[in-house]
């Protein structure tokens, strides 16, 4: 079965990895994630202003262009973009009056936007419409010795409205992790923010939040993180290195994109390029549990 | 000529505004006498029928007070004539009278400001509208 | 050390342009500190995001708009998820950015952000930080 | 027709100055109807109300039109003049000509002009008027209390005290409510068992009093006065008269399951006395734990009774009593922890609510009084309290103040230093409500001289690390972020209705509040009854209340139960409502209207009025599109007379 899917600029940049691998595993399950043509930046941060409907633009264009291509939904892998997409999708359909300047201001499109794209994040659809039952009957190699913690950060839980689970008390990481036969540690900072993009202005103010967060989760037992956003990606695992230099009681956790724990355990094996793109290197833990 | 003096009808609920009508006087504030008092247990009792039967008459404003939201004396009944008010100005409007003549106002037993204020306020923008229409379908202002 | 409150700056036209941008009602906000208590870089900011919205109630809009704390923010929401108000304490701090963003005063000048130390950063957290921060 | 006669006053210069009472007199003189008319300085003094009485006897008048003052003021006055003379007292109307006209009018001619309208209008409303008599009904002088709490308790006891009957439903096994849970009691510190058993027992002992515990109101029939009420009891298996206490039962059951009055702190035996004070003192089977005699899968206990009091073959029984009027003190709980997802959602053994804790300081509870934590039975060294959790939260949990946790939180906190003198209580707060006597200086004391931390500012993180609690909150006053390394946190839960009380209100008929509480007939004015005639309120039934708020509501429910006791018969203004038969169409439009279920279809689908529960508002009224129902006295032919009278 296809799935039409919105990569976004990111997952074509320092995510190859998360993005290969959700292919990768996606096929181990008989989906095949179908890029979307002509996608545009998503807009990377939804705008909050109550009359910015300029900054909304760059979203709409993508769900207009999708409603084009004749597409009814738009599965999203990248945290950041599934927020940003699916915001600025309910701010100029819950106001008619926001979706008819934003249509005549894409008048060169050619289409107006009727509101109708659904957007999902991968994970709701695994849980949803795969359903984990059918995954662990496709699980190859059990993740059964590696202890992981699910970090939801903001973005996938907040606000209520759009979170693909409880927004306080999220499982659906969790039941991922143990679907593929990995035991998954509940942490006290998994739903905490990793700092963003403060790492541009402020790099000490990501490199403290992510000594906390990775810390706290060391101290419940977790080897490895597991994420699905490519900037918690980036801040938890390559700013490990400041991390080091500020705290000296840390130690190196390798970060995980799902995507990359689903390749393992359905059998697609670890590729070798994907180490190249983490900060700390999982392969190490991988081999030593005997997963590769 | 003799200048317009308009008649007004007032409906006031004996636990509120009738109340603060009294206390009105009791505190020697001074309005217009334009308007008589009808006195009843609750603005509920007051049907729609009584209000037309009044502009069929000859009243150039009917007013109506009640107990504020959440203080009715008999729980809900000022809500139930806020609800019937609402749909009688709209029928006002139908037969050709202007619904500002019909005014609903909240007025507790303590705000004999209130009522004499409303009473001042009422009568004037009734002279300004003038006398009801005498047939109906004749344009009000 | 001193603020002197006016009634004229109360609910002045500054606060209602922060409450149009938001539609958020500033004096829902009760002062419990719930905004702040949960917010993940509070120890980095100059005033707490429930102080910001208190100078906001007394109309002092302008110590806002050049505090700090407006740009530690990072939009994460924990505050407005948490609010017993249910004010959206987020969109409040946007407005505030907002506001100063549209007059040209950001904290983030694209043209001075280093090559060397911006070569390994996503993309996207790059555009993010230019969306929020460029004046 | 009618022989009318007119009153009009001076009220020395008040009226006569504003109003030309000569000329008023001359022009009603001829309006139709009006037999007689005369003007006094002084209507409600006795030459003025000799004046009406004397008319009344010798020109034979049947109705009375006084134009004075305002009828709030002198209208009993003069109904009570007319009665003597043997006139009905709904034959006399007053017109308003003080308050409403010479008093807020400047203009003689104007004001005049308005006194003759207001004058007519009286009189036209009198032609119409019937002589109406008090409705009266039967009273059943009996009354039953819902809850047996200590204000159930307190107002019980005081009715029985003034010599009527009782009867108290309780739900659980025994009386005591949740005052019985407690450990000591602010203001004062005073033992809460103490204070409360001597009261139980007395209750128990009271030949007026019939208990029906693990018992609830099953469903109701009839009216204020005359309540016939189903009362389902489930069965205790013990039978309270026989029992002797001795314990040997509860040693041989072989279940465990938690303690209710502990608060799940500590075990029971599924027979069991809820605790040693019960009132009934009686073992109880608990029937959803029990391995079950049905058949006998144990049957231990029984074996073991000596004294025979175990009769496994009891079946729930259903109860019938007459009873006049209903108190109802169904009191509070607390709610739930596991609602609050960021302090833990119930599933750290280290976080408490507030009735946890008591147990804990209760030297009956599961340490013995000890100060040790659930966890690891360690001393606590530094625990952190957190107020208003779950209250003042419009947006996720319960909009209103609760109360009463600002102060048993700072009684919690000097207890605990009272246990522990090295250790440090730190409380989270918004604000501090102390409103009560002597509880701001309780509090200040524990801040001066016991060492107890405010901190100003909401908790947004409560969790473990290690085997600390770590708290996460905010010092607004510094405007710092604060952390702290506890080792036990104590949740000041909102309060809430107590479970299961939606349905009771829906089987009698009640309103409840927003909050789910019951709501009494005025906030003001009438806190102590219900809209419903016949049900009055007590405790935290009707809201969060403290133990001496909780008291003064009973005894003062109690007290307007007495004095409904010491009359004969109900009676109330006959003002009603009435329907003529012959034109309802059955619509049913008004049944719902009417906000005291005074309205209701009879078998022909005909409307009828209960006149013991109408209380006159009119709304069924205005509301009937048939115009078969009226007001007694206040009739549609008399309003539009009125309105006829003033637009003349
Ligand atoms: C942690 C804590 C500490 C406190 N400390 C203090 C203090 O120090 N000083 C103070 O003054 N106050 C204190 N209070 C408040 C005090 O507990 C209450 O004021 C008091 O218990 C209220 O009494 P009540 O009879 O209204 O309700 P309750 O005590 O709740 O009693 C209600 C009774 O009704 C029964 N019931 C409920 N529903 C039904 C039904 N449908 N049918 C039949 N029976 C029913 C219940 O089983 C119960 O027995 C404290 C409260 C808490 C939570
Ligand atoms: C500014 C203010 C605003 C308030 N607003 C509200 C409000 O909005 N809502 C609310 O619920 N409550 C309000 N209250 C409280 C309310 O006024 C009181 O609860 C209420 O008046 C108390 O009634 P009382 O009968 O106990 O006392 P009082 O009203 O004081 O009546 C006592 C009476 O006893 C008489 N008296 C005194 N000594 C003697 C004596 N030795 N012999 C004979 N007679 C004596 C006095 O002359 C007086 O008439 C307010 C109070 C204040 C001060
Ligand atoms: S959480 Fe809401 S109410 Fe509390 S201080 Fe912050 S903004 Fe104000
Ligand atoms: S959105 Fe900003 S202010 Fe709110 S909690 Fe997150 S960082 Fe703090
Ligand atoms: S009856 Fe009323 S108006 Fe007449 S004298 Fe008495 S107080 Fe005054
Ligand atoms: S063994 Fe019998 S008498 Fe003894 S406590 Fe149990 S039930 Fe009562
Ligand atoms: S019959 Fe029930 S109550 Fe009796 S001992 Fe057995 S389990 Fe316990
Ligand atoms: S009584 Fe105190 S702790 Fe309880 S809800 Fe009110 S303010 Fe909060
Ligand atoms: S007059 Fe009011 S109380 Fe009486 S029956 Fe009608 S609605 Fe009910
Ligand atoms: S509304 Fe009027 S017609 Fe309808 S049932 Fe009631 S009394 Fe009868």
């Amino acid at each position: 079965m296809k799935l039409p899917y919105y990569p976004g600029c990111t997952l074509k940049a320092n995510a190859r990895h998360f993005e290969k691998s959700a292919i990768q595993a996606m096929e181990k399950l008989d989906f095949q994630l179908v890029e979307m043509k002509d996608w545009v930046c998503c807009g990377t941060v939804f705008s909050m202003t109550s009359d910015d409907l300029m900054l909304q633009l760059a979203s709409v264009r993508n769900l207009l262009r999708a409603e084009k291509q004749n597409l009814k939904e738009l599965i999203v892998l990248c945290s950041m973009c599934y927020n940003t997409l699916k915001r600025a999708n309910d701010f100029i359909v819950k106001d008619k009056g926001n979706l008819e300047k934003v249509n005549n201001f894409m008048y060169k499109e050619n289409l107006t936007y009727s509101g109708k794209i659904e957007i999902y994040h991968l994970l709701s659809i695994l849980k949803d419409r795969i359903g984990f039952s059918v995954i662990a009957e496709k699980v190859k190699k059990k993740l059964s010795a590696l202890k992981i913690g699910a970090y939801y950060g903001c973005l996938l839980v907040r606000p209520e409205e759009l979170a693909i689970d409880n927004f306080e008390d999220p499982s659906i990481f969790e039941d991922l992790i143990s679907t593929l036969g990995g035991e998954s540690l509940d942490f006290a900072y998994k739903l905490e923010c990793c700092g963003a993009y403060q790492t541009v202005t402020k790099k000490d103010v990501s490199v403290k939040r992510v000594y906390e967060i990775l810390n706290s989760a060391r101290e419940s037992g977790c080897e490895a993180i597991v994420t699905s956003c490519p900037l918690c990606a980036y801040n938890l695992d390559f700013l490990q290195k400041d991390v080091e230099e500020e705290y000296l009681d840390f130690n190196r956790i390798p970060v995980f994109y799902f995507t990359e724990l689903m390749a393992v355990a359905l059998g697609c094996g670890w590729d070798k390029n994907w180490s190249s793109l983490h900060f700390t290197d999982p392969e190490p833990l991988l081999r030593e549990k005997g997963l590769i | 000529m003799k200048a317009f003096e308009p008649k007004i009808v007032c409906f006031l609920c004996k636990w509120c505004t009738y109340a603060g009508a009294d206390l009105a006087g009791t505190s020697r504030m001074k309005y217009p006498p334009n308007g008589v008092v009808i006195k009843t247990l609750c603005s509920s009792r007051i049907d729609p029928e009584h209000i037309m039967l009044a502009f069929q008459q000859g009243c150039d404003g009917v007013f109506i007070g009640g107990c504020h939201p959440g203080d009715c004396h008999y729980q809900s009944g000022n809500y139930k004539t806020q609800r019937r008010i609402v749909l009688l100005k709209k029928m006002l409007k139908q037969l050709g009278i202007n619904p500002e003549r019909l005014r609903l106002e909240w007025i507790s037993a303590s705000e004999g400001n209130k009522f004499a204020n409303t009473m001042i306020d009422f009568t004037e923008q009734i002279k300004t509208l003038g006398p009801v229409p005498k047939t109906s379908g004749k344009e009000d202002k | 050390m001193y603020i002197r409150i006016k009634a004229a700056d109360i609910n002045n036209t500054q606060v209602k342009k922060i409450e149009e941008l938001s539609g958020q009602n500033i004096f829902d906000c009760y002062q419990c500190g719930n905004c702040s208590s949960g917010c993940p870089v509070v120890d980095y900011m100059d005033i707490s995001p429930n102080q910001a919205m208190r100078l906001a109630q007394y109309g002092r809009i302008e110590e806002v708009l050049s505090s700090e704390m407006i740009w530690i923010c990072s939009t994460c929401l924990q505050c407005s998820s948490r609010c017993p108000k249910g004010i959206d304490v987020a969109k409040v701090m946007e407005a505030f950015r907002t506001i100063n963003l549209r007059n040209g005063i950001g904290v983030v000048n694209p043209k001075q952000l280093g090559i060397t130390e911006t070569k390994d950063i996503p993309p996207i957290l790059l555009i993010c930080a230019m969306r929020k921060m460029t004046g | 027709m009618k022989k009318i006669g007119v009153f009009v006053c001076h009220c020395g210069v008040n009226i006569k100055d504003t109003v030309d009472v000569e000329k008023l007199t001359e022009q009603l003189a001829i309006y139709p109807g009006v037999t007689y008319i005369e003007n006094y300085m002084f209507m409600c003094s006795d030459p003025g109300q000799n004046m009406i009485k004397k008319a009344i006897k010798e020109k034979k008048l049947d109705g009375i039109v006084v134009a004075a003052c305002s009828p709030t003021l002198h209208e009993s006055t003069f109904q009570n003049a007319v009665e003597e003379i043997g006139l009905n007292k709904y034959q006399l109307e007053v017109a308003n000509i003080r308050e409403q006209c010479s008093w807020v009018h400047n203009n003689i001619q104007e004001a005049t002009r308005k006194a003759d309208l207001i004058i007519k209008t009286a009189i036209e409303k009198l032609k119409l008027n019937e002589s109406l008599k008090p409705v009266s009904a039967p009273l059943t002088k009996r009354v039953m209390v819902i809850g047996g709490g200590i204000a159930g308790i307190q107002a019980a006891l005081d009715i029985a005290d003034g010599g009527y009957e009782v009867v108290l439903v309780e739900k659980k096994p025994s009386i005591g409510g949740h005052m019985i849970q407690l450990s000591e009691t602010f203001p004062t510190l005073d033992c809460s068992q103490c204070i409360l058993t001597p009261k139980m027992v007395q209750l128990g002992k009271n030949k007026k009093v019939t208990l029906y515990v693990n018992s609830e109101v099953e469903s109701i029939d009839g009216f204020m006065g005359n309540f016939k009420i189903k009362i389902k009891r489930k069965p205790q298996y013990v039978d309270p008269d026989i029992c002797t206490m001795c314990g040997d039962c509860t040693d041989v059951c072989p279940v465990v399951v938690h303690s209710e009055y502990d608060e799940g702190l500590s075990w029971r035996r599924a027979i069991y006395v809820p605790f040693p004070q019960a009132i009934p003192a009686s073992f109880t089977i608990d029937t959803e734990n029990c391995l079950g005699f049905e058949p006998i899968a144990c049957g231990e206990c029984k074996k073991v009774c000596q004294a025979e009091a175990i009769n496994y073959d009891v079946k729930t029984e259903f109860f019938e009593e007459e009873i006049g009027a209903v108190i109802i003190a169904t009191g509070f709980d607390l709610y739930p922890v596991e609602n609050i997802a960021e302090y833990g959602y119930g599933k750290y053994p280290d976080v408490l609510n507030g009735l946890q804790f008591e147990r804990i300081l209760s030297a009956t509870g599961p340490t013995g009084g000890e100060m040790l934590r659930p966890s690891d039975g360690k001393v606590p060294k530094e625990i952190v309290f957190i107020q208003c959790s779950g209250s003042r939260d419009p947006e996720r949990h319960k909009s209103y103040c609760s109360r009463i946790c600002c102060m048993y939180t700072l009684k919690h906190a000097k207890l605990y230093k009272h246990k522990v003198h090295d250790g440090q209580p730190y409380i989270f707060y918004i604000d501090i409500r102390s409103g009560g006597k002597r509880y701001e200086e309780f509090i200040q004391q524990a801040v001066s001289e016991e060492g107890i931390v405010y901190i100003r500012g909401k908790v947004a993180k409560v969790y473990k690390k290690g085997d600390k609690m770590i708290v996460h909150g905010m010092d607004t006053l510094t405007g710092k972020k604060v952390e702290i390394e506890a080792d036990l946190v104590v949740l000041a839960q909102s309060i809430v209705p107590s479970e299961g009380v939606e349905k009771l209100i829906k089987t009698l008929k009640l309103s409840s509040d927003d909050s789910g509480f019951l709501m009494e007939a005025h906030p003001k004015l009438r806190p102590l009854e219900s809209l419903q005639s016949g049900f009055y309120l007590a405790g935290a039934a009707q809201g969060p209340k403290d133990i001496p708020d909780s008291v003064s509501q009973a005894s003062g429910a109690a007290a307007k139960i007495l004095a409904l006791m010491s009359k004969d018969e109900i009676q109330h203004e006959p003002i009603i409502a009435v329907v003529d038969e012959n034109m309802c169409s059955g619509c049913g439009i008004c049944i719902g209207t009417c906000p005291y279920g005074a309205r209701i279809l009879d078998e022909n689908k005909v409307a009828i009025v209960n006149d013991i529960l109408c209380e006159g508002c009119g709304a069924c009224i205005s509301a009937c599109p048939s115009g078969a129902a009226q007001q007694k006295n206040l009739t549609d032919d008399q309003i539009n007379n009125m309105i006829r009278v003033i637009l003349s």
